[in-house]
C-alpha cells in the first residue's frame, strides 16, 4: 500500500479505535460520512483553550481576551491556507448547514435592485443527489421569493446528467448549488466544466463541499466558484463548527443572516450597520474551542498529506468495491470505476433490508450507515428503500475492509440462507 | 451470537413468509403508514364485522423486523373485538418501551412477544412498531366511522 | 459567608483560575457575564463523548451511534428538567444570538392567515436595555415585514420605565422581546408583571435569558412566557451551544428556520415536510458534544444548588458596589439596591476613560470587560462613552472583590493622581 | 511595572494637556471616525495652504491612546506636504503592526514613537491609530478637492 501513509500510526492518534464493540468486537468504523472520529490532538486542543484561555474574543481588552483571539483568529488563518483562500473570506458557522442556510437567506433577504435579489421568474439549480442540507433551503427559497427550482438528474451509473445544462442553467438562472462529492454515490462532480456555463449566465455558484475538504484537497483559487460550505465534523474537527468560504467581495456586499452583537458597525434603537466579512456573518460569542479544534484537525490532515490521504481513501474503495461486487444479489449504488469517485460505497442486496444488514454488522463491530442518508430523492430515483453505505476515511484499514465484505456475506447468509 | 436475540427464528419465519400480506379489495378502512427515519412503508387494510375485528391485510417494504411484526398483528387481531385489540396493541407497546425489562405475555400476545428483544435496540423499537401503530390507527377510524353510522342511523 | 458554599472547593474544579497573568498575577476574573470558565467534570464529560461514544446521533442503527443518540437525548432530558419544561419543547441551538434569530425568521417565514405572521402596522416591543442580540434580530423582523418598533426606556437607577406599559404593548403588539437580567446594569426585568398585559393582548412573549439561567434559578412554568433562549458558554458549558425554550403547541406549528437533514418527515425534488419540535429546529447533524457538555454543566450547577449560588453572588455584589461607592469620582450605572438586581456591576469614572481602566487592571490580573457590552443604545443613554464592567459567577470569592475594588482605586491614582 | 512601557510619560502628557483639540471654524475637510469595538469618537478639521498643511484641529471622546495619539499626530503633521504626511502616517502604522519588533524612528515620528509599546497590545492598536487613520482620510479628501478645484480651474 501507500508508503507515505502509516495507516497503524494513524489508528493509534484515534483513541475510539480501541473501543469493544457488542461483546468482544473490534470496532470497524465505516460511518465517516455521518461523521468522522477525532484524533487527540484535537481534542488536546479545545481542552487547553479551555484551561488556559477561554475568554469571549474580540471582547475585552484582557490578556485571556487577547490570547482567545488569537487563537481563534490563528485558526481561520490555517483554514484559509488549507483552502487556498483569503482569512477575510472564511466565516465560521455551526456546521454545513448553517452555511447553506447563509446564503440561501442573505439572498432572500436582499432588496430589488440588489444583485442578490432573486424574484419571480428566476431560477434556482440544484440536482438530484443533493443532500438535503443542499435541497430544502432551495426549495424554500424558492418559495419565498417565487423563483423556479430546476434540477439536474443523475443517470444510472450514478452520474450528473449533463445533456440538458444549457437548458437549466439558463439566462433567468440566479443561483447554482451542488455538492461537489455525493454522500450517497461516491461521485465527484466535474465542478469547473459545469461553472463555465454558470459564469456564462452570471449565476452564483455555491458548492457543498461536505464530502470533499475532508477527504482531497480542495483550492477554491482552482475552482470556479463563488461560495463553498463544510462540517468541521467530518473532517477531525469538533461538532459544533462549519465553514462558508465565500468571494470577498460578495460576502462583504451581501446582506446579513444571523444579527447580534460582535458584527455591527453602529446601532441605534431603529437601526444598524454591519461590518465587512467575515464578522458580518458572526453574530455572537462564537464557537471558539471549536474553531480552534479545527484549527488543529487542519494541522492534522497537512501533516498526514491530502494527496496521500486520498491515495489512501481510494485504495481502500478500490478493495471494497472488488470484494462487494463478489457477493451474490448485491448491487453497488453508484459508479464502480474509480475516477472521479471518492470513498463512498453504496449498496443495496437482494433479499436483505438494509436495516436488517446494518443491524447483522453493528453485531460484529462494523458501523455502517442505512437508509436514506439525507438524500431520499436519490434513493427513490434508484428505486430501492434504503441503502447500506460503508464510507471510508484515513484510519481506515485493508482489514476494516476484510470485515465489512465477510461480514455482509454472512449477514446476507444468515437472513436469506446461502 | 446476540443477533440470534433480537431475530428470533418466528421473526425470520414470519418475514420469509408473512401473513395477510395481500391487500383486501373495499376495505372499510385503509391507511398508510411511513417510517420517516428510514423510509420503510406500509398501506394497512382493516374490515369489521360489527365490534369484531374481520381482517387485517396488508402490503408495504420494510425490514424484517417490521415486516415480521406486520405479519403478526395482522394474524393476531383477526377474531378480537375492538377494544380487545387496543389493549393487545397497548400491551405491545409497552413491552418494546420497557428496555427489554418487560418479556411480554405470551398467552395474550402469541408470536409478538418474539419482538421483546427489540426493546434492547433502541434504533428498532419503530421497525416493530410500525404495523401495529398502523393498525391501532385504522381501528380508530373504524370505530369512528361505525359509531358515526349507528348514530346516523338512529337519527 | 454563605456556610453551604464553600468556594474555595468550586475553585479547583476550574483550572484556569490556576493562570498567571501579565507576569506574576493571580488571575481575577471578572468577565463572567462575557463567557464562564469551564469546570473539569465539563471538559471531561465532552472528551469522553468523543474517545468513547462519538457518532452521528439519530442516524444509524449501530451501536456507537445508539449511544451518542442516548447521551445527547439524555442532556436534552436534564437541561428540560433544570428549567421546569418539557424534553420536546427544548431546542438546541448553536447560542442565545441563534436561538432569538431563530424565533425572529420562523415568525418572518409565516404565511398571511398564519397566527405567526407579522405584517405592516403590527407592533414588536423591545426596551433601551437589550443586548444587541435581542435589538437587532426585531429592527430586521420589522423591516423586513413593515412592522413597527417600539421600546420601553430605561429610568436614570437602571430600571425598565414600565409607566407607557399599555401604551406600548396594545392590541397591535405582536411580539414583546426582554431581557431577564441586564448584562450592563444587573437589572432583573419584573416578567411576570409585564405578562400580564402581553396575555391581555395576545402577543408572543420571547425572554433573553443570557443572563439568568446561569445565575439563579428559573423556571418557566413559573414564568408566563412563550420562548426563552440562552447561551451555554455562560453557564459552564462548551461553547457552541444555545438553547431555544418554547411553548410546546407554538413550536410545533412554527414554520422552520434552518432546514435540511435530520429535521424532514418526508422529501421530494419539489417540497418538504418537516417534523415536529425539537427536531423541527435542528436541522443537520447536531453539535452533540457541546450539548452532552451543558448536560454536564446542569450537573455542576444542580450539584451546588441555584439558590446557594444566587445568594453567594448577592453577597459578593454587595461587597462590590459597596467598596467600589467609595472611590472618587466613580459612577455606578446600575440598580445601587440589591433588589431585582444579579452580579454584573457596571461604572465610569470621571477622567479615566474605560479602556485604559481595563488596561490597568489586566496589568494587575484582573479581568473585566469595557465597552459598550453590546448594548449600544443603552450606554448612550447614560451619556458615556463605555463603562467598565464586573461580572461574576460562582468561582469569585471576597479577595477576587479585595482586588477589583483596590485596583480600581490604584488605576484611578495611575491616570488622574490622587 | 509593565504598565508605564504602554502608557509611557508622553503619552499621559498628550492625554491630559492634548495638543490642538479644538476644532478650527469653516474647514477645508472634516471627516468624522468611530471605533466601532468600543464607541471612541473623533472629528478632525483640517486645512491646506497649498501643498502644505496648515493645521489639524479636532474634537472627540476616548481613551488616553487615542486621545493622545490623536494630539500627538495634529501636531506632527503641521508643516508637512499632504506626500510627506503621507509617508510618515504609513510609517506609524507599519510600527503599530509589528507586534513590538519595530520601535520606529524618531526623527521622523517624533512623540509618535512613545505609542511602540501599544503594538505589544493588539486590543489597543486600534485606538493609536483612530486619529492617524481620520488624519489620512482627510488629507484624501482635500487633495482630491484641490486636484478637483484646479482641474475644475484649468477648464
Ligand atoms: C443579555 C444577553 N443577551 C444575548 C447575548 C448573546 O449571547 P451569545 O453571544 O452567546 O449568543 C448575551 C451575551 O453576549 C447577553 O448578555
Ligand atoms: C453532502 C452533504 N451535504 C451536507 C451535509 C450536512 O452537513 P451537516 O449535517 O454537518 O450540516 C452532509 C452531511 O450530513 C453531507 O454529506
Amino acid at each position: 500500500m501507500n508508503t507515505q501513509f502509516d495507516v497503524s500510526a494513524v489508528r493509534s492518534d484515534f483513541p475510539i479505535l480501541d473501543r469493544l464493540i457488542r461483546g468482544n468486537n473490534r470496532l470497524v468504523y465505516l460511518d465517516s460520512g455521518a461523521t468522522s472520529q477525532k484524533p487527540v490532538s484535537v481534542l488536546d486542543a479545545e481542552r487547553e483553550f479551555y484551561t488556559k484561555h477561554n475568554a469571549a474574543a474580540h471582547r475585552g481588552a484582557h490578556q485571556l481576551a487577547e490570547e482567545a483571539t488569537e487563537l481563534f483568529e490563528g485558526a481561520r488563518e490555517k483554514v484559509a491556507t488549507f483552502l487556498g483562500a483569503k482569512s477575510e473570506a472564511i466565516v465560521f458557522t455551526k456546521s454545513a448547514t448553517e452555511s447553506i442556510n447563509l446564503v440561501a437567506y442573505s439572498l432572500g433577504n436582499a432588496l430589488p435592485g440588489s444583485k442578490f435579489h432573486i424574484k419571480p421568474g428566476d431560477r434556482i439549480v440544484v440536482s438530484e443527489m443533493e443532500h438535503h442540507a443542499n435541497l430544502i433551503p432551495w426549495q424554500e427559497l424558492a418559495k419565498r421569493t417565487g423563483a423556479e427550482l430546476v434540477w439536474f438528474s443523475v443517470d444510472p451509473n450514478g452520474r450528473l446528467d449533463l445533456s440538458n445544462i444549457s437548458d437549466l442553467i439558463n439566462e433567468k438562472t440566479k443561483v447554482v448549488a451542488l455538492t461537489h462529492q455525493s454522500n450517497v454515490l461516491g461521485t465527484i462532480n466535474p465542478i469547473n466544466e459545469i461553472a463555465k456555463q454558470v459564469r456564462k449566465v452570471g449565476a452564483f455558484f455555491v458548492l457543498d463541499a461536505c464530502q470533499s475538504v475532508p477527504h482531497f484537497a480542495v483550492q477554491v483559487s482552482e475552482l470556479d466558484i463563488d461560495f463553498m460550505a463544510f462540517s468541521g465534523h467530518k473532517m477531525l474537527a469538533p461538532t459544533g463548527v462549519g465553514v462558508l468560504w465565500g468571494r470577498q467581495e460578495l460576502l462583504d456586499e451581501m446582506p446579513p443572516f444571523l444579527t447580534g452583537g460582535s458584527m455591527i458597525e453602529t446601532v441605534s434603537m431603529e437601526s444598524a450597520t454591519y461590518l465587512p466579512a467575515p464578522k458580518r456573518f458572526e453574530a455572537g460569542v462564537p464557537n471558539m474551542a471549536q474553531v480552534v479544534g479545527l484549527g488543529a484537525a487542519v494541522d492534522y490532515l497537512n501533516k498526514l498529506g491530502m494527496e496521500n490521504i486520498h491515495n489512501h481513501e481510494i485504495q481502500l474503495t478500490k478493495l471494497a468495491i472488488d470484494g462487494l461486487s463478489q457477493i451474490k444479489g448485491l448491487q453497488i449504488i453508484g459508479p464502480t470505476n474509480l475516477e472521479m469517485r471518492g470513498g463512498v460505497v453504496s449498496f443495496a442486496i437482494e433479499g436483505v433490508h438494509p436495516h436488517d444488514l446494518g443491524q447483522a454488522l453493528d453485531q460484529y463491530g462494523i458501523a455502517v450507515r442505512t437508509g436514506h442518508h439525507c438524500a431520499w430523492p436519490l434513493i427513490k430515483k434508484f428505486k430501492v428503500v434504503a441503502t447500506t453505505r460503508a464510507s471510508l476515511y484515513l484510519y481506515n484499514n485493508t482489514a476494516d475492509i476484510e470485515a465489512l465484505v465477510s461480514g455482509v456475506e454472512r449477514a446476507r447468509d444468515y437472513f436469506v440462507g446461502r | 451470537m446476540e443477533l440470534d436475540s433480537l431475530y428470533q427464528e418466528v421473526i425470520l419465519e414470519h418475514y420469509k413468509r408473512p401473513l395477510n400480506k395481500a391487500l383486501s379489495a373495499n376495505p372499510l378502512v385503509q391507511v398508510h403508514h411511513i417510517n420517516t427515519s428510514c423510509g420503510d412503508e406500509i398501506t394497512l387494510n382493516l374490515d369489521m364485522d360489527g365490534e369484531v375485528i374481520k381482517s387485517i391485510t396488508w402490503d408495504g417494504v420494510g425490514c424484517s423486523i417490521s415486516q415480521a411484526s406486520t405479519s403478526v398483528v395482522s394474524d393476531l387481531l383477526s377474531g378480537k373485538t375492538s377494544s380487545e385489540a387496543m389493549a393487545l396493541i397497548e400491551e405491545f407497546q409497552v413491552m418494546l418501551q420497557s428496555k427489554g425489562s418487560d418479556l411480554g405475555n405470551e398467552d395474550n400476545l402469541g408470536d409478538g412477544v418474539a419482538f421483546a428483544g427489540v426493546a434492547k435496540f433502541p434504533a428498532r423499537v419503530k421497525c416493530a412498531l410500525l404495523g401495529w401503530m398502523a393498525s391501532k390507527d385504522a381501528i380508530s377510524q373504524a370505530v369512528a366511522k361505525i359509531n358515526g353510522l349507528s348514530s346516523e342511523e338512529k337519527r
